[in-house]
């Protein structure tokens, strides 16, 4: 499934012959003529979320948290974002560690995304009362004072300061840029924000090694945090769903989800934001093979699931697998199958495909939409469980409730949070550059395209 | 279509071993001499489990006879590579020794551990060979083997309806383990003829709540019905498998 | 037989580029002359050469036929004996989806090495010039030719310092020809 | 940092061909010592054959022991091969070129090995043959596909085969070059083998395409294979086994131990072969950083595995757990485990001036793949012996001296093989470390010189 074909070899992507002159004159271009360009789509932005947090008042708040089922878009709204933004920043720390230069112009349209996780961490915080209390339930927790609450709170907490450690971390270069270059209005923060950085070698230094490993950190936060999510959110509130590989499946789904949220966010910055130069064939050609593995892996995951419940046939696994796939949430499921599998797959199995723009991006808008009626799906399923089914140990579900239906103010909530954490990344594009100046200037030098003999190749460096 | 299953009601149960005895010889299943018991590889198509409950001095001894529970959905089957194993229309686990490579999943996936393995080859003293029936396989080394609810007996009476014309009359045929039974702890029919011996038992029981099936949690439905030990003074806890 | 085989052999691959250079500029197309070598160049080393395979086809072909006969084997066994195990439906889809994959990626596979043989025009029991020294790292510039080209292909292979020249007829050293 | 001893073609060629034309007295130790424990290994499975399983320490309700443990160990170790070949393949790493072809046949023969062990461990092993082809033909019965175990074979010869051919596609020029310089017999088959492979632009820009498109086709199969050794217990309902999680967990643990006995395979190889300039400090490092990610993968399916194992908090399954987790033995077992597998490997691997030691990594990733196969013990066994609520029929399992022989065997059956193997063929891609050198290019940055590589796309 590799690669073959390809006319004459290599696509030579203008981003390697550009001096960094240029590569900083685009990146003050984009401070200083996009931030106004990003007004309307701001303003749309904040009246969607407004019109969310009302929403969520509206409804869900005043039934009050008793009333777990209300909550539902509120959750799902929440492990949407969780599976797509916070997801996002794992990408670029990936393919950090992977050392791998193409990557350069794609981390800050990946990090960017980790501005939004206050957004889900307040959420949380106002999903938390749902929960009873776990002295009386099967969970993960087995019973641990003041579980789930306190101690997935601080988790939350952990991951969200990592999280903006990490974006700020990684932006200081291009933040003294701004505080040097750009508008009065943009400079006060970017001065804050960047605090002493004049880039000596010293501070280079020190800033990869910082950067890697916070980044590092993240991911090793957020995988636990996803694990006690699918499992505080999904697993222990379905009596008799017993499954151990859940909580992986939902953090592999969450990257997929992330990667696809990478390609899409690079194809707007292509199309909309001037970064042709930077975000080519090779970035795309190279995401979608990896947004293809984890469809695969997304299969792979439910399947492992399936076939145990489906082999063992115990009555708990049959009525869990009714619930969740084969009756109550059918379509809702078939949808999610054929979104984050089966036509990512049909459709970048092709390497031509894969070779484009437009495939990888129309593949990542798929596995979006189809990522957020999984968790729709899950969410709606697990919230229908009234707290009868759930205490005193339930082994079983005994009694399938019926699917959740939305009505407008359910949309209205999922609508608003995630205008809400689109309007976080807008705000932030306005101070910083696109693309990471200090990225791409860096990855000029390692990286060329010089004659062999008749041919013209890539040449790649490999320091240390 | 009959579908066989068994009654065993705990409180006739005195655990004397006659079932297992008489299975013994019905089956020619190999004698199990001390040696091979240690190594724990007996082989009882029907064993009597012995649990002890309470503590001295008020220690009572409880016993179980464990045969095949013939699993409806027995998880035993599928994993067999080579059918070895299958469920024949009358509902009867079976298993084929001519098929068996002798994996031993089934035994693996048997949560009742009423499957067997011949890991010798067979041996009877020369006394007791001419006792063996001829109606039943000798099982080589490196075969699973197992209770079959007498199936060579079934067939037979079947046989024998079907010469005569007729169809098989209301608990025409039991296995040895309930005829060999003192205490008619152990019976044996069609769970679907209402008429039969099992179904009024059954029918019985269950209004004075003491029917209860081993590991009925896994979902296989067992045709093995267990008929809860009267016991007066504990009557109060209702007891799982032990 | 009326083409001649010339091979030239070159020590180092700014010769080789050279030689491949100079025939070129005879006249000579690239589809008359290939380069041996022991391990690969980047791609276009020596010129632009026609790359074109249906390398893809086969893993396609292949993957059809073993899902083939991977439905074949499975829904066929269970279908034409059947024999409940399980209580498990007569026709189990999920297990045949195990050895459908299976099946699809052994074909796939064995396809795709019997692709790559072929593209590769292996196995290969005719008769060319080639030389041992070929393997040692020296590179080999392969002329195949009409007889009447036959000396300009020499001449232009001496151009660029070859170690040796192979003809059909034996070694025509690496000196031009005098007069 | 790169220590890059720039080498020429006909020392690359000498050296790589080196274990093929002498035979050092360490080699000779080798195929003395290793046959001998094959003798045994030999002998242990035919006095099983005759007797019977009665030899062995399986009894009810330990139906599957060390023969089972051992198949699932090997299994794992097989996925070495498609691990680093594959996916350093595609992603172009450089440190690929000296180890994909030991790799890949480690793959190979410890696949074959562990093939071994289910068929020997039938009760009628000669009908058991019948059972990996079609069986019954006559009577028209084939294999039941319901059942996991002709998943199995369907899984491992897929793997085998296409492992195989891949070794074999990726070798071809490499006979060639045997065949140029060799005479005798071995001119034969080098002759036979190599196809009469000539070197052109077209069979190279094959022999590239193959690498690619070949490794992303196993790279499927390879996660298939162990997932369905892992069904092979997790369709069961035997608590501690019937986990959703089982299938990338062996996955993910098979990759741990696999990558690790690579690493052990390097060091062997650098020190028997002397293949110093090829199997460099910086190979062992990249290693080492792969190992990390994968060992901490282990540990998280590991601890998902515990967790939602004890989360449904049920009597049969928390049995299990504490008599797996803190009674005599299987409590030094479970330590054995954590610090073998994890605690002591990977921490020692964060370091760089670890990870470019050749005996601490020898000797790290040894403490691996003992950790893994206690780890491999630990999922099987304890589940059979505590089997539900049967507490008439729990028991202990003890191997028999058969049983450990085989085990012992094995390992030696699979380090002979290796060595038949080098002593047949290069035992690292000749090719491929020319390509290395031909790809090789430098970078000038500043007052620095960066070592560069020539990337096709």
């Amino acid at each position: 499934m590799a690669t073959h074909s390809h006319a004459h070899g290599h696509e030579l992507q203008r981003t390697w012959e550009l001096a960094p002159s240029d590569v900083l004159a685009n990146g003050l271009g984009w401070l200083r003529e996009v931030g106004r360009r990003l007004r309307t789509p701001l303003l749309i932005c904040f009246v969607l979320f407004v019109i969310g947090i009302l929403a969520i008042v509206a409804t869900p708040l005043r039934q009050g948290f008793a009333n777990r089922q209300a909550w539902t878009y509120v959750a799902a709204a929440f492990l949407y974002l969780m599976s797509t933004a916070a997801a996002a920043p794992a990408l670029s720390t990936a393919l950090r560690v992977a050392r791998s230069h193409w990557r350069r112009p794609v981390n800050r349209a990946s990090e960017i995304w980790g501005v939004t996780l206050i957004l889900p961490f307040l959420l949380y915080l106002l999903l938390l009362p749902t929960f009873p209390g776990t002295e009386d339930r099967l969970s993960i927790w087995f019973g641990w004072p003041l579980s789930p609450w306190l101690w997935g709170a601080i988790l939350m907490l952990a991951l969200t300061g990592a999280g903006y450690l990490f974006v700020w971390f990684s932006s200081v270069p291009d933040l003294a840029i701004v505080r040097d270059h750009g508008t009065p209005a943009q400079r006060g923060l970017a001065a804050w924000l960047s605090r002493g950085w004049v880039g000596s070698h010293r501070q280079w230094r020190i800033y990869e090694k910082v950067v890697n490993n916070i980044g590092v950190l993240y991911v090793l936060i957020y995988v636990p945090v996803m694990t006690v999510l699918s499992s505080d959110f999904i697993i222990a509130l379905i009596p008799g769903y017993f499954t151990a590989v859940f909580p992986a499946y939902f953090t592999i789904s969450s990257f997929q989800a992330g990667i696809a949220l990478t390609i899409v966010t690079m194809a707007v910055l292509r199309r909309w934001g001037g970064q042709a130069d930077y975000l080519g064939r090779e970035q795309f050609w190279a995401l979608g093979k990896l947004l293809l593995a984890f469809s695969l892996l997304w299969f792979y995951f439910w399947w492992s699931e399936f076939i145990i419940f489906w082999y063992g046939r115990m009555p708990r696994e049959i009525s869990v697998l009714k619930l969740l796939m084969a009756e109550t949430y059918r379509w809702p499921f078939v949808l999610s199958f054929a979104m984050n599998f089966a036509l990512p797959l049909l459709i970048l199995m092709w390497n031509p495909i894969r070779r484009s723009i437009a495939g990888p991006t129309v593949v990542a808008t798929i596995v979006l939409l189809g990522n957020l009626i999984d968790r729709i799906r899950l969410t709606s399923a697990a919230f229908s469980q009234p707290d009868s089914a759930l205490l005193g140990h339930a082994h079983e579900l005994h009694e399938i409730p019926a699917a959740y239906v939305p009505g407008i103010s359910d949309l209205l909530i999922l609508v608003g949070m995630l205008a809400g954490a689109l309007m976080l990344v807008l705000w932030t594009a306005r101070y910083l550059p696109f693309p990471s100046v200090a990225e791409v200037v860096g990855g000029l030098w390692l990286r060329a395209h010089k004659p062999f003999k008749h041919a013209r190749v890539i040449v790649v460096g490999k320091p240390e | 279509m009959p579908r066989w299953g068994m009654v065993i009601d705990l409180d006739r149960c005195i655990g004397c071993g006659a079932c297992v005895v008489a299975c013994q010889a019905e089956n020619n299943v190999p004698i199990n001499t001390e040696d091979v018991y240690h190594q724990r590889r007996a082989i009882a198509w029907i064993r009597l489990e012995r649990y002890w409950e309470g503590q001295f001095p008020t220690v009572k001894a409880r016993y179980i006879p464990v045969p095949c529970m013939q699993c409806t959905y027995a998880p035993c089957e599928p994993v067999c590579p080579v059918y070895a194993t299958y469920h024949t229309t009358e509902g009867i686990n079976m298993q084929v020794y001519n098929r068996c490579i002798g994996t031993r999943y089934c035994a693996v996936n048997c949560h009742w551990h009423v499957r067997f393995f011949n890991f010798w080859e067979p041996k009877w003293p020369d006394s007791l060979k001419n006792q063996l029936n001829p109606d039943v396989t000798v099982r080589s080394r490196g075969v699973m083997e197992k209770c079959n609810f007498c199936v060579h007996r079934i067939v037979k009476a079947e046989q024998k309806a079907k010469v005569e014309g007729r169809t098989l009359r209301t608990d025409e045929v039991t296995t040895a383990c309930a005829q060999a039974c003192p205490t008619n702890a152990i019976t044996f029919g069609d769970l679907d003829d209402p008429n039969s011996m099992v179904s009024k038992l059954l029918s019985q029981a269950e209004k004075d709540h003491r029917v209860y099936r081993l590991l009925e949690d896994l979902g296989t439905d067992p045709k093995v019905y267990y008929l809860k030990k009267i016991d007066l003074e504990a009557s109060a806890t209702p007891k799982g498998a032990h | 037989m009326a083409i001649r085989e010339v091979l030239g052999l070159y020590r180092d691959l700014d010769s080789a580029v050279a030689a491949a250079d100079a025939l070129r500029e005879a006249g000579f197309s690239r589809n008359e002359f290939e380069v041996l070598s022991n391990a690969p160049y980047p791609e276009g080393t020596f010129g632009e050469e026609s790359g074109i395979h249906r390398l893809f086809v086969f893993p396609l072909i292949g993957a059809a036929c073993g899902f083939a006969a991977g439905l074949l084997i499975t829904g066929g066994t269970q279908l034409s004996y059947p024999l409940v195990t399980g209580g498990k439906p007569l026709l189990s889809i999920p297990p045949m989806i195990i050895i459908m994959y299976e099946g699809t990626m052994l074909g796939a596979l064995i396809f795709t090495v019997l692709g790559v043989l072929f593209e590769s025009r292996l196995p290969w029991i005719g008769r060319a010039l080639y030389d041992s020294r070929i393997t040692q790292g020296y590179i080999g510039i392969l002329v195949r030719t009409a007889p009447e080209r036959e000396a300009r292909a020499i001449e232009a292979l001496r151009k660029a310092n070859p170690e040796d020249i192979l003809t059909e007829g034996g070694k025509t050293g690496q000196q031009p020809a005098r007069g | 940092m790169q220590e890059r001893h720039r080498l020429g073609e006909e020392e690359i060629t000498r050296e790589l061909l080196r274990p093929l034309v002498t035979t050092t007295p360490m080699m000779w130790v080798g195929f003395i010592g290793l046959g001998a424990v094959l003798a045994i290994f030999v002998f242990a499975v035919s006095w099983m054959f005759y007797w019977g399983l009665g030899v062995t320490g399986l009894q009810r309700p330990n139906m599957w022991g060390f023969m089972i443990v051992n198949f699932v160990f090997w299994i794992g170790i097989s996925h070495a091969g498609v691990m680093i070949s594959a996916i350093l393949r595609l992603t172009q790493a450089e440190w690929r070129r000296p180890v994909t072809r030991a790799a890949e046949v480690m793959t190979i023969f410890s696949l074959m090995t562990a093939m071994l062990h289910p068929v020997i461990h039938t009760g009628r092993p000669w009908r058991t043959l019948y059972w990996v082809f079609p069986y019954d033909f006559w009577r028209n019965l084939w294999p039941d596909v319901r059942g996991p175990l002709v998943w199995d074979p369907s899984a491992i010869l897929t793997y085998l085969t296409g492992s195989t051919l891949f070794l074999y596609t990726t070798m071809i020029p490499d006979m060639a070059l045997a065949r140029d310089r060799t005479i005798g017999w071995r001119k034969v088959l080098y002759t036979i083998l190599a196809l009469g492979w000539r070197g052109n632009e077209r069979q190279w820009k094959m022999q590239t395409i193959a690498g690619f498109l070949l490794s992303g086709l196993i790279l499927p199969v390879f996660v298939s294979v162990h997932s369905i050794v892992s069904w092979d217990f997790a369709v069961s309902l035997v608590p501690t086994w019937h986990a959703t999680v089982f299938a990338p967990y062996f996955v993910i643990g098979a990759i741990h131990s696999g990558v690790s006995a690579v690493v052990t395979l390097m060091a062997l190889m650098r020190w028997l072969f002397r293949f110093d300039h090829y199997i460099r400090l910086e190979h062992f490092d990249a290693i080492g950083r792969l190992l990390i990610a994968v060992g901490t993968g282990w540990l998280w399916f590991f601890l998902l595995d515990i967790f939602f194992a004890i989360y449904p908090q049920e009597a049969r399954e928390l049995e299990i757990m504490d008599f797996r987790l803190f009674q005599w033995p299987f409590n030094v077992l479970t330590a054995l485990i954590f610090i073998f597998g994890y605690f002591i490997p990977v921490p020692i691997w964060i370091f760089q001036r670890f990870r470019r030691n050749v005996k601490i990594m020898f000797w790290t990733s040894i403490l691996v793949n003992v950790g893994m196969w206690a780890e491999r013990y630990w999922l099987i066994k304890p589940g059979l012996m505590r089997k539900y609520e049967w507490t008439f029929d729990w028991n202990w399992y003890r191997p028999s001296i058969v049983e450990i022989s085989i085990v012992l065997g094995s390992f030696a059956l699979v380090g002979f093989l290796l060595l038949v193997f080098s002593k047949i063929f290069p035992p690292i891609s000749v090719w491929e470390e020319k390509e290395g050198q031909h790809f090789a290019q430098q970078l000038q940055v500043g007052k620095r010189v960066v070592n560069a590589i020539v990337r096709e796309f």
